[in-house]
Protein backbone atom coordinates (compact mmCIF):
# COMPACT_ATOMS: atom_id res chain seq x y z
CA UNK A 1 0.00 0.00 0.00
CA UNK A 2 3.29 2.46 0.14
CA UNK A 3 2.78 4.59 -2.64
CA UNK A 4 6.08 4.75 -4.91
CA UNK A 5 7.32 8.19 -3.85
CA UNK A 6 9.51 8.17 -7.00
CA UNK A 7 9.14 11.61 -8.88
CA UNK A 8 7.03 12.70 -6.56
CA UNK A 9 8.35 15.67 -4.45
CA UNK A 10 7.20 15.37 -0.75
CA UNK A 11 7.80 18.79 1.76
CA UNK A 12 8.14 18.43 5.47
CA UNK A 13 8.29 21.76 7.75
CA UNK A 14 8.55 21.29 11.59
CA UNK A 15 8.98 24.75 13.55
CA UNK A 16 10.50 24.06 16.91
CA UNK A 17 11.85 25.78 20.31
CA UNK A 18 15.74 26.92 19.92
CA UNK A 19 16.43 24.48 22.94
CA UNK A 20 19.19 21.79 22.86
CA UNK A 21 16.52 19.96 24.90
CA UNK A 22 14.87 19.49 21.34
CA UNK A 23 17.68 17.75 19.67
CA UNK A 24 16.92 14.46 20.55
CA UNK A 25 13.62 15.30 18.66
CA UNK A 26 14.66 16.72 15.43
CA UNK A 27 17.13 13.25 15.12
CA UNK A 28 14.58 11.15 15.29
CA UNK A 29 12.25 13.13 13.15
CA UNK A 30 14.69 13.28 10.37
CA UNK A 31 15.69 9.41 10.93
CA UNK A 32 12.22 8.22 10.31
CA UNK A 33 11.83 10.40 7.48
CA UNK A 34 15.25 9.40 5.56
CA UNK A 35 13.93 5.81 6.80
CA UNK A 36 10.97 5.94 4.90
CA UNK A 37 12.56 7.65 1.93
CA UNK A 38 15.04 4.64 2.08
CA UNK A 39 18.18 6.01 2.67
CA UNK A 40 20.28 3.09 3.90
CA UNK A 41 21.33 3.44 7.74
CA UNK A 42 24.90 5.07 7.17
CA UNK A 43 23.20 8.02 5.22
CA UNK A 44 20.45 8.29 7.22
CA UNK A 45 22.83 8.29 10.41
CA UNK A 46 24.53 11.63 8.44
CA UNK A 47 21.44 13.19 7.77
CA UNK A 48 21.07 12.87 11.16
CA UNK A 49 24.27 14.38 12.43
CA UNK A 50 24.22 17.05 9.72
CA UNK A 51 20.78 18.49 11.29
CA UNK A 52 21.75 17.97 14.79
CA UNK A 53 25.41 20.26 13.97
CA UNK A 54 23.15 23.35 12.30
CA UNK A 55 20.68 23.17 14.93
CA UNK A 56 22.67 23.20 17.41
CA UNK A 57 24.73 26.49 16.19
CA UNK A 58 21.56 28.12 15.75
CA UNK A 59 21.02 27.54 19.55
CA UNK A 60 24.46 28.52 19.91
CA UNK A 61 25.19 31.18 18.21
CA UNK A 62 21.73 32.62 16.72
CA UNK A 63 20.73 32.71 20.30
CA UNK A 64 22.48 32.04 22.87
CA UNK A 65 20.68 29.52 24.30
CA UNK A 66 17.08 31.82 24.54
CA UNK A 67 14.93 29.12 24.25
CA UNK A 68 11.84 31.43 23.10
CA UNK A 69 13.10 31.82 19.94
CA UNK A 70 12.14 29.14 17.35
CA UNK A 71 13.95 26.88 14.33
CA UNK A 72 12.22 26.06 11.00
CA UNK A 73 13.29 22.96 9.57
CA UNK A 74 12.05 22.66 6.27
CA UNK A 75 12.66 18.63 4.31
CA UNK A 76 12.37 18.66 0.89
CA UNK A 77 11.98 14.81 -0.57
CA UNK A 78 12.36 13.72 -4.07
CA UNK A 79 13.09 10.71 -5.80
CA UNK A 80 17.07 10.59 -5.58
CA UNK A 81 17.74 13.23 -2.93
CA UNK A 82 17.05 15.13 0.54
CA UNK A 83 17.44 18.52 1.16
CA UNK A 84 17.10 19.89 4.75
CA UNK A 85 17.25 23.66 5.33
CA UNK A 86 17.50 25.15 8.80
CA UNK A 87 16.57 28.04 9.32
CA UNK A 88 17.02 31.10 12.74
CA UNK A 89 16.25 34.45 12.82
CA UNK A 90 19.24 35.27 14.60
CA UNK A 91 22.13 38.02 13.38
CA UNK A 92 24.02 35.57 10.71
CA UNK A 93 27.28 35.50 10.29
CA UNK A 94 29.47 34.92 6.85
CA UNK A 95 30.19 31.10 6.15
CA UNK A 96 33.04 32.61 3.91
CA UNK A 97 34.94 33.97 6.94
CA UNK A 98 35.21 30.37 9.30
CA UNK A 99 38.37 29.37 9.77
CA UNK A 100 39.64 25.88 8.24
CA UNK A 101 39.34 23.69 12.20
CA UNK A 102 42.96 22.88 12.80
CA UNK A 103 42.37 20.23 15.16
CA UNK A 104 46.09 19.91 16.26
CA UNK A 105 46.22 23.97 17.16
CA UNK A 106 42.91 24.18 18.94
CA UNK A 107 44.34 21.72 21.05
CA UNK A 108 47.12 23.99 22.30
CA UNK A 109 44.23 26.25 23.36
CA UNK A 110 42.65 23.88 25.07
CA UNK A 111 39.71 24.81 23.17
CA UNK A 112 37.88 23.61 19.93
CA UNK A 113 35.56 25.33 17.38
CA UNK A 114 34.46 25.12 14.14
CA UNK A 115 33.81 21.63 13.95
CA UNK A 116 30.11 21.26 13.24
CA UNK A 117 30.20 23.04 9.93
CA UNK A 118 33.45 20.93 9.17
CA UNK A 119 31.41 17.77 10.29
CA UNK A 120 27.89 18.85 8.20
CA UNK A 121 30.65 19.47 5.12
CA UNK A 122 31.67 16.09 5.65
CA UNK A 123 28.69 13.92 5.82
CA UNK A 124 26.58 15.65 3.23
CA UNK A 125 26.84 16.16 -0.59
CA UNK A 126 26.29 19.81 -0.70
CA UNK A 127 26.21 22.46 2.32
CA UNK A 128 25.07 26.11 1.22
CA UNK A 129 24.40 28.78 3.31
CA UNK A 130 21.95 31.43 2.94
CA UNK A 131 22.43 34.58 5.13
CA UNK A 132 20.49 37.74 5.33
CA UNK A 133 21.09 39.50 8.40
CA UNK A 134 18.22 41.24 10.12
CA UNK A 135 15.81 38.63 8.20
CA UNK A 136 16.61 35.04 8.26
CA UNK A 137 19.90 32.52 8.29
CA UNK A 138 19.23 29.36 6.40
CA UNK A 139 21.89 26.16 6.36
CA UNK A 140 20.75 24.20 3.26
CA UNK A 141 21.66 20.21 3.77
CA UNK A 142 21.29 18.09 0.97
CA UNK A 143 22.07 14.48 0.62
CA UNK A 144 21.50 11.95 -2.54
CA UNK A 145 20.33 9.17 -2.31
CA UNK A 146 22.43 5.68 -3.53
CA UNK A 147 20.94 3.88 -6.44
CA UNK A 148 18.36 1.68 -4.66
CA UNK A 149 18.82 -1.68 -4.94
CA UNK A 150 15.68 -3.36 -3.50
CA UNK A 151 12.82 -2.18 -2.65
CA UNK B 1 12.79 7.45 26.40
CA UNK B 2 16.84 6.56 25.94
CA UNK B 3 18.71 10.04 27.23
CA UNK B 4 22.34 10.19 28.49
CA UNK B 5 24.22 8.55 31.54
CA UNK B 6 27.37 8.49 32.65
CA UNK B 7 29.06 5.86 35.16
CA UNK B 8 32.50 5.69 36.69
CA UNK B 9 34.55 3.32 37.76
CA UNK B 10 38.39 3.88 39.57
CA UNK B 11 40.37 0.82 38.49
CA UNK B 12 43.30 1.00 40.69
CA UNK B 13 45.09 4.42 39.37
CA UNK B 14 42.86 4.42 36.21
CA UNK B 15 39.43 6.20 36.32
CA UNK B 16 37.28 4.32 33.07
CA UNK B 17 34.01 6.70 32.18
CA UNK B 18 30.94 4.75 30.45
CA UNK B 19 28.87 7.24 28.71
CA UNK B 20 25.44 5.73 27.66
CA UNK B 21 23.27 7.09 25.24
CA UNK B 22 22.94 10.07 23.25
CA UNK B 23 25.82 12.27 23.48
CA UNK B 24 24.75 16.37 22.08
CA UNK B 25 24.85 19.60 23.16
CA UNK B 26 22.20 18.76 25.30
CA UNK B 27 23.74 16.25 27.03
CA UNK B 28 27.69 17.07 27.19
CA UNK B 29 27.52 19.19 30.35
CA UNK B 30 27.23 16.25 32.01
CA UNK B 31 29.60 14.73 30.34
CA UNK B 32 31.97 17.28 30.51
CA UNK B 33 31.56 17.65 34.78
CA UNK B 34 32.37 13.64 34.76
CA UNK B 35 35.83 14.95 33.44
CA UNK B 36 35.92 17.75 35.71
CA UNK B 37 35.50 16.20 39.04
CA UNK B 38 38.10 13.61 37.63
CA UNK B 39 40.53 16.58 36.71
CA UNK B 40 39.51 18.17 39.94
CA UNK B 41 40.65 15.48 42.25
CA UNK B 42 43.91 14.82 40.01
CA UNK B 43 43.03 11.59 38.60
CA UNK B 44 44.41 12.26 35.38
CA UNK B 45 44.57 8.57 33.77
CA UNK B 46 41.25 8.25 32.12
CA UNK B 47 39.90 5.86 30.08
CA UNK B 48 36.59 6.34 28.03
CA UNK B 49 34.66 3.20 27.34
CA UNK B 50 31.82 3.74 24.50
CA UNK B 51 30.43 0.66 24.49
CA UNK B 52 26.68 1.93 25.69
CA UNK B 53 27.21 4.92 23.32
CA UNK B 54 24.68 5.48 20.76
CA UNK B 55 25.43 8.89 19.20
CA UNK B 56 27.84 11.48 19.28
CA UNK B 57 27.87 15.07 17.83
CA UNK B 58 30.68 17.61 17.42
CA UNK B 59 29.63 18.37 21.05
CA UNK B 60 30.61 15.37 22.74
CA UNK B 61 33.90 15.47 20.58
CA UNK B 62 34.57 19.28 21.70
CA UNK B 63 34.92 18.29 25.27
CA UNK B 64 38.22 15.26 24.76
CA UNK B 65 39.71 18.58 23.48
CA UNK B 66 39.01 20.88 26.18
CA UNK B 67 40.38 18.25 28.18
CA UNK B 68 43.59 16.19 26.63
CA UNK B 69 45.97 19.63 27.00
CA UNK B 70 45.66 19.55 31.03
CA UNK B 71 45.25 15.92 31.50
CA UNK B 72 48.36 15.37 29.62
CA UNK B 73 50.33 18.57 31.44
CA UNK B 74 49.64 16.20 34.38
CA UNK B 75 51.62 13.48 32.89
CA UNK B 76 47.85 11.31 32.26
CA UNK B 77 46.02 10.56 28.77
CA UNK B 78 42.46 9.41 27.85
CA UNK B 79 42.23 6.88 25.92
CA UNK B 80 39.35 5.70 24.57
CA UNK B 81 38.35 2.20 23.69
CA UNK B 82 34.81 0.35 22.60
CA UNK B 83 33.63 2.71 19.97
CA UNK B 84 30.80 1.25 17.72
CA UNK B 85 31.18 1.84 14.16
CA UNK B 86 28.42 4.60 14.03
CA UNK B 87 30.41 6.36 16.81
CA UNK B 88 33.94 5.94 15.44
CA UNK B 89 32.73 7.44 12.06
CA UNK B 90 32.24 10.47 13.26
CA UNK B 91 35.67 10.59 15.32
CA UNK B 92 37.21 9.47 12.11
CA UNK B 93 35.98 12.16 10.25
CA UNK B 94 37.41 14.58 12.28
CA UNK B 95 41.25 13.51 12.52
CA UNK B 96 40.54 12.44 16.37
CA UNK B 97 42.47 8.88 15.41
CA UNK B 98 45.63 10.89 15.14
CA UNK B 99 45.48 12.25 18.49
CA UNK B 100 44.04 10.07 20.48
CA UNK B 101 44.88 6.09 21.16
CA UNK B 102 41.91 3.77 20.13
CA UNK B 103 41.55 0.66 21.58
CA UNK B 104 39.04 -2.39 20.62
CA UNK B 105 39.10 -3.42 24.80
CA UNK B 106 39.19 -2.07 28.02
CA UNK B 107 41.51 -4.03 28.72
CA UNK B 108 44.27 -3.17 26.05
CA UNK B 109 43.15 0.68 27.08
CA UNK B 110 44.02 -0.05 30.69
CA UNK B 111 46.97 -1.75 30.26
CA UNK B 112 48.95 0.97 28.24
CA UNK B 113 49.16 3.28 31.10
CA UNK C 1 20.87 17.73 32.17
CA UNK C 2 17.45 17.37 30.74
CA UNK C 3 15.90 20.59 32.26
CA UNK C 4 12.80 20.86 34.08
CA UNK C 5 9.82 21.78 31.56
CA UNK C 6 7.34 22.19 34.65
CA UNK C 7 5.79 25.34 34.16
CA UNK C 8 7.29 26.13 30.45
CA UNK C 9 5.00 25.91 27.80
CA UNK C 10 6.42 24.75 24.63
CA UNK C 11 5.22 25.02 21.34
CA UNK C 12 5.58 22.94 18.15
CA UNK C 13 4.40 22.83 14.94
CA UNK C 14 4.66 19.94 12.08
CA UNK C 15 3.40 20.54 8.51
CA UNK C 16 3.28 17.86 6.11
CA UNK C 17 1.72 16.52 3.04
CA UNK C 18 -2.21 15.41 3.21
CA UNK C 19 -0.99 12.02 2.70
CA UNK C 20 -1.86 8.54 4.64
CA UNK C 21 1.73 7.55 3.90
CA UNK C 22 2.72 10.04 6.79
CA UNK C 23 0.37 8.92 9.13
CA UNK C 24 3.04 6.77 10.90
CA UNK C 25 5.79 9.39 10.96
CA UNK C 26 2.76 11.92 12.38
CA UNK C 27 1.92 9.27 14.71
CA UNK C 28 5.83 8.59 15.88
CA UNK C 29 6.39 12.20 16.51
CA UNK C 30 3.39 12.92 19.12
CA UNK C 31 4.25 10.12 20.77
CA UNK C 32 7.95 11.05 21.40
CA UNK C 33 6.73 13.99 22.22
CA UNK C 34 4.33 12.86 24.43
CA UNK C 35 6.95 10.47 26.32
CA UNK C 36 9.36 13.47 26.63
CA UNK C 37 6.62 14.96 28.62
CA UNK C 38 6.13 12.27 30.60
CA UNK C 39 2.65 11.28 29.81
CA UNK C 40 2.19 7.48 30.99
CA UNK C 41 2.20 4.86 28.20
CA UNK C 42 -1.83 4.27 27.81
CA UNK C 43 -2.10 8.39 27.62
CA UNK C 44 0.97 8.05 24.86
CA UNK C 45 -1.71 5.57 23.19
CA UNK C 46 -4.48 7.20 23.35
CA UNK C 47 -2.69 10.71 22.35
CA UNK C 48 -1.13 9.29 19.24
CA UNK C 49 -4.71 7.64 18.42
CA UNK C 50 -6.70 10.72 18.71
CA UNK C 51 -4.17 12.52 16.17
CA UNK C 52 -4.18 10.06 13.77
CA UNK C 53 -8.28 9.81 13.25
CA UNK C 54 -8.14 13.98 12.72
CA UNK C 55 -5.40 13.93 10.91
CA UNK C 56 -6.81 10.73 8.88
CA UNK C 57 -10.41 12.92 8.65
CA UNK C 58 -8.79 16.10 7.19
CA UNK C 59 -6.88 13.51 4.32
CA UNK C 60 -10.05 11.68 3.40
CA UNK C 61 -13.01 14.24 4.32
CA UNK C 62 -11.24 18.09 3.77
CA UNK C 63 -9.10 16.67 0.71
CA UNK C 64 -10.24 13.60 -0.60
CA UNK C 65 -6.85 11.83 -0.42
CA UNK C 66 -5.22 14.58 -2.60
CA UNK C 67 -1.93 14.71 -1.16
CA UNK C 68 -0.62 18.16 -2.69
CA UNK C 69 -2.68 19.65 0.22
CA UNK C 70 -1.32 20.14 3.65
CA UNK C 71 -1.87 19.44 7.20
CA UNK C 72 -0.86 21.77 9.82
CA UNK C 73 0.06 19.89 13.48
CA UNK C 74 0.63 22.73 16.41
CA UNK C 75 1.46 21.28 19.81
CA UNK C 76 1.53 22.97 22.78
CA UNK C 77 3.17 21.48 25.79
CA UNK C 78 2.69 22.24 29.14
CA UNK C 79 3.21 21.17 32.72
CA UNK C 80 0.18 19.49 33.30
CA UNK C 81 -1.71 19.13 30.08
CA UNK C 82 -0.88 18.44 25.77
CA UNK C 83 -3.19 20.57 23.49
CA UNK C 84 -2.71 19.40 19.55
CA UNK C 85 -4.29 21.25 16.85
CA UNK C 86 -5.13 19.54 13.66
CA UNK C 87 -5.82 22.14 11.08
CA UNK C 88 -6.93 21.69 7.32
CA UNK C 89 -8.16 24.03 4.74
CA UNK C 90 -11.17 22.27 3.42
CA UNK C 91 -14.14 22.78 3.22
CA UNK C 92 -15.30 22.24 6.52
CA UNK C 93 -18.24 20.61 8.60
CA UNK C 94 -20.95 20.74 11.19
CA UNK C 95 -19.62 19.36 14.52
CA UNK C 96 -22.98 19.57 15.99
CA UNK C 97 -24.67 17.55 12.65
CA UNK C 98 -22.79 14.06 13.64
CA UNK C 99 -24.73 11.72 13.98
CA UNK C 100 -23.67 9.33 17.04
CA UNK C 101 -22.30 6.32 16.35
CA UNK C 102 -24.82 3.20 16.17
CA UNK C 103 -22.36 0.03 15.30
CA UNK C 104 -25.35 -2.11 15.47
CA UNK C 105 -27.28 0.09 12.63
CA UNK C 106 -24.21 0.65 10.83
CA UNK C 107 -23.83 -2.86 10.43
CA UNK C 108 -27.53 -3.97 8.90
CA UNK C 109 -25.79 -1.61 6.05
CA UNK C 110 -22.37 -3.09 5.80
CA UNK C 111 -21.11 0.31 6.41
CA UNK C 112 -19.85 2.38 9.01
CA UNK C 113 -18.46 6.04 10.09
CA UNK C 114 -18.62 8.11 12.86
CA UNK C 115 -15.97 5.96 14.58
CA UNK C 116 -13.00 8.41 14.28
CA UNK C 117 -14.82 11.42 16.17
CA UNK C 118 -16.07 9.09 18.87
CA UNK C 119 -13.08 7.52 19.18
CA UNK C 120 -11.46 10.63 19.72
CA UNK C 121 -13.82 11.96 22.25
CA UNK C 122 -13.22 8.53 24.20
CA UNK C 123 -9.73 8.96 24.47
CA UNK C 124 -8.80 12.70 24.98
CA UNK C 125 -9.66 15.42 27.65
CA UNK C 126 -11.27 17.44 25.38
CA UNK C 127 -12.31 18.45 21.79
CA UNK C 128 -12.83 20.71 20.43
CA UNK C 129 -13.74 21.88 16.60
CA UNK C 130 -12.88 25.48 15.43
CA UNK C 131 -14.72 25.75 12.13
CA UNK C 132 -14.19 28.52 9.57
CA UNK C 133 -15.17 27.26 6.27
CA UNK C 134 -13.22 28.99 3.37
CA UNK C 135 -10.17 29.74 5.87
CA UNK C 136 -9.39 26.67 7.96
CA UNK C 137 -10.72 23.86 10.21
CA UNK C 138 -8.97 22.80 13.31
CA UNK C 139 -9.94 19.90 15.88
CA UNK C 140 -8.24 20.96 19.55
CA UNK C 141 -7.48 17.70 21.13
CA UNK C 142 -6.37 18.11 24.76
CA UNK C 143 -4.89 15.70 27.39
CA UNK C 144 -4.18 16.61 31.04
CA UNK C 145 -1.73 14.69 32.17
CA UNK C 146 -1.80 12.64 35.68
CA UNK C 147 -0.29 13.45 38.94
CA UNK C 148 3.37 12.37 38.62
CA UNK C 149 4.63 9.75 40.63
CA UNK C 150 8.59 9.39 39.85
CA UNK C 151 10.88 12.16 37.69
CA UNK D 1 10.66 0.59 9.12
CA UNK D 2 8.00 -1.48 10.19
CA UNK D 3 4.62 -0.65 7.93
CA UNK D 4 1.88 -3.78 7.45
CA UNK D 5 1.43 -7.16 6.25
CA UNK D 6 -0.97 -9.62 6.28
CA UNK D 7 -0.34 -13.50 6.40
CA UNK D 8 -3.14 -15.91 5.50
CA UNK D 9 -3.02 -19.79 6.76
CA UNK D 10 -5.82 -22.16 5.73
CA UNK D 11 -6.71 -24.60 8.62
CA UNK D 12 -9.13 -26.98 6.97
CA UNK D 13 -12.27 -24.94 6.49
CA UNK D 14 -11.31 -21.80 8.41
CA UNK D 15 -9.01 -19.56 7.13
CA UNK D 16 -7.18 -17.26 9.77
CA UNK D 17 -5.25 -14.06 9.00
CA UNK D 18 -2.34 -12.59 10.47
CA UNK D 19 -2.16 -8.62 10.77
CA UNK D 20 1.24 -7.06 11.60
CA UNK D 21 2.51 -3.91 12.13
CA UNK D 22 0.70 -0.78 12.00
CA UNK D 23 -3.43 -1.03 10.82
CA UNK D 24 -4.38 2.78 9.82
CA UNK D 25 -5.90 4.43 7.01
CA UNK D 26 -2.86 3.77 4.83
CA UNK D 27 -2.58 0.07 5.10
CA UNK D 28 -6.10 -0.75 5.54
CA UNK D 29 -6.66 -1.46 1.81
CA UNK D 30 -4.05 -4.11 1.92
CA UNK D 31 -6.34 -6.05 5.09
CA UNK D 32 -8.87 -5.39 3.07
CA UNK D 33 -7.89 -7.24 0.18
CA UNK D 34 -7.23 -10.00 2.20
CA UNK D 35 -10.66 -10.17 3.51
CA UNK D 36 -12.06 -9.70 -0.10
CA UNK D 37 -10.57 -12.56 -1.28
CA UNK D 38 -11.55 -14.92 1.37
CA UNK D 39 -15.35 -13.91 0.81
CA UNK D 40 -14.73 -13.82 -2.88
CA UNK D 41 -13.53 -17.63 -2.46
CA UNK D 42 -16.21 -17.91 -0.12
CA UNK D 43 -14.63 -18.76 2.61
CA UNK D 44 -16.53 -17.37 5.18
CA UNK D 45 -15.00 -18.80 8.59
CA UNK D 46 -12.47 -16.04 9.81
CA UNK D 47 -10.47 -16.08 12.14
CA UNK D 48 -8.11 -12.55 12.60
CA UNK D 49 -4.79 -13.61 14.65
CA UNK D 50 -3.50 -10.11 16.18
CA UNK D 51 -0.77 -11.39 17.77
CA UNK D 52 1.52 -9.11 15.80
CA UNK D 53 -0.30 -6.05 15.35
CA UNK D 54 1.01 -3.01 16.89
CA UNK D 55 -1.62 -0.41 16.33
CA UNK D 56 -4.64 0.10 14.67
CA UNK D 57 -7.06 2.50 14.25
CA UNK D 58 -11.02 3.45 13.48
CA UNK D 59 -10.33 2.92 9.88
CA UNK D 60 -9.15 -1.19 10.86
CA UNK D 61 -12.23 -1.27 12.88
CA UNK D 62 -13.98 -0.39 10.16
CA UNK D 63 -13.53 -2.96 8.42
CA UNK D 64 -14.88 -5.30 9.99
CA UNK D 65 -18.08 -3.86 10.40
CA UNK D 66 -17.82 -3.56 6.68
CA UNK D 67 -17.58 -7.97 6.03
CA UNK D 68 -19.45 -8.61 8.89
CA UNK D 69 -22.78 -8.48 7.48
CA UNK D 70 -21.67 -10.52 4.70
CA UNK D 71 -19.53 -13.00 6.49
CA UNK D 72 -22.76 -13.89 8.61
CA UNK D 73 -25.46 -13.94 5.87
CA UNK D 74 -23.33 -16.79 4.12
CA UNK D 75 -23.18 -18.89 7.45
CA UNK D 76 -19.10 -17.74 8.65
CA UNK D 77 -18.43 -15.59 11.41
CA UNK D 78 -15.23 -13.62 12.15
CA UNK D 79 -14.00 -14.55 15.61
CA UNK D 80 -10.67 -12.51 17.02
CA UNK D 81 -8.04 -13.45 18.89
CA UNK D 82 -4.90 -13.12 20.74
CA UNK D 83 -5.21 -8.86 20.89
CA UNK D 84 -2.79 -7.16 22.97
CA UNK D 85 -3.69 -4.80 25.43
CA UNK D 86 -3.21 -1.62 23.53
CA UNK D 87 -5.35 -3.33 20.73
CA UNK D 88 -7.89 -4.75 22.67
CA UNK D 89 -8.56 -0.77 24.29
CA UNK D 90 -9.41 0.36 21.32
CA UNK D 91 -12.10 -2.33 20.15
CA UNK D 92 -13.55 -2.10 23.74
CA UNK D 93 -14.37 1.83 23.58
CA UNK D 94 -16.24 1.29 20.49
CA UNK D 95 -18.34 -1.46 21.93
CA UNK D 96 -16.64 -4.51 19.42
CA UNK D 97 -16.63 -6.86 22.54
CA UNK D 98 -20.48 -7.13 22.10
CA UNK D 99 -20.51 -7.59 18.40
CA UNK D 100 -17.67 -10.75 17.93
CA UNK D 101 -16.29 -13.19 19.61
CA UNK D 102 -12.83 -12.08 21.16
CA UNK D 103 -10.27 -15.26 22.44
CA UNK D 104 -7.67 -14.87 24.08
CA UNK D 105 -6.17 -17.74 21.93
CA UNK D 106 -6.60 -19.04 18.60
CA UNK D 107 -7.31 -23.10 19.53
CA UNK D 108 -10.17 -21.56 21.22
CA UNK D 109 -11.73 -19.47 18.68
CA UNK D 110 -10.71 -22.08 15.89
CA UNK D 111 -12.80 -24.60 17.97
CA UNK D 112 -16.13 -22.12 18.13
CA UNK D 113 -16.71 -22.72 14.34
N1 LIG E 1 23.35 29.80 12.85
C1 LIG E 1 24.44 30.54 13.13
N2 LIG E 1 24.31 31.84 13.52
C2 LIG E 1 25.40 32.60 13.80
N3 LIG E 1 26.67 32.16 13.72
C3 LIG E 1 26.88 30.88 13.33
C4 LIG E 1 25.79 30.02 13.01
N4 LIG E 1 26.30 28.84 12.65
C5 LIG E 1 27.64 28.95 12.74
N5 LIG E 1 28.00 30.19 13.14
C6 LIG E 1 29.38 30.69 13.31
O1 LIG E 1 30.27 29.79 12.68
C7 LIG E 1 31.25 29.33 13.61
C8 LIG E 1 31.63 27.88 13.30
O2 LIG E 1 30.57 27.02 13.61
P1 LIG E 1 30.84 25.48 13.86
O3 LIG E 1 31.68 24.98 12.74
O4 LIG E 1 29.56 24.77 14.05
O5 LIG E 1 31.73 25.40 15.18
P2 LIG E 1 31.42 25.82 16.67
O6 LIG E 1 29.94 25.83 16.84
O7 LIG E 1 32.08 24.76 17.47
O8 LIG E 1 32.03 27.16 16.86
C9 LIG E 1 30.63 29.51 14.96
O9 LIG E 1 31.59 29.66 15.97
C10 LIG E 1 29.81 30.78 14.75
O10 LIG E 1 30.61 31.92 14.90
N1 LIG F 1 -11.62 17.57 8.66
C1 LIG F 1 -12.86 17.35 8.19
N2 LIG F 1 -13.31 18.00 7.09
C2 LIG F 1 -14.55 17.77 6.62
N3 LIG F 1 -15.42 16.89 7.17
C3 LIG F 1 -15.04 16.21 8.26
C4 LIG F 1 -13.75 16.39 8.83
N4 LIG F 1 -13.66 15.58 9.92
C5 LIG F 1 -14.83 14.95 10.01
N5 LIG F 1 -15.67 15.30 9.03
C6 LIG F 1 -17.07 14.84 8.84
O1 LIG F 1 -17.48 14.20 10.02
C7 LIG F 1 -17.91 12.86 9.74
C8 LIG F 1 -17.58 11.94 10.89
O2 LIG F 1 -16.17 11.73 10.97
P1 LIG F 1 -15.61 10.47 11.73
O3 LIG F 1 -16.27 10.40 13.05
O4 LIG F 1 -14.14 10.56 11.76
O5 LIG F 1 -16.08 9.21 10.91
P2 LIG F 1 -15.73 8.74 9.43
O6 LIG F 1 -14.47 9.41 9.02
O7 LIG F 1 -15.63 7.28 9.54
O8 LIG F 1 -16.90 9.19 8.59
C9 LIG F 1 -17.24 12.50 8.46
O9 LIG F 1 -17.94 11.51 7.76
C10 LIG F 1 -17.20 13.83 7.72
O10 LIG F 1 -18.42 14.06 7.09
Amino acid sequence: MRKNKKNKKQRFKLQIAASTDNLQTIRDFIQRLAGEAHFDSEQIDQIALAVDEACTNAIKHAYQYDASKKIDIEIWLDSDKMEIVVTDYGPGFDPEKLPEPDINHSMKNAKVGGLGIHLMKKVMDEVRFEIRPGQKNAVHLIKFKKPEKEQ
Amino acid sequence: MKGFQVKRLDKNDVSVLYPAGFLDAHTVPQFESALSELVENGRYKIVVNFKDLDYISSAGLGVFMGFIEEVRNNGGDIKLCNLSDRVYKVFDLLGFPALFEIYNQEAEALEKF
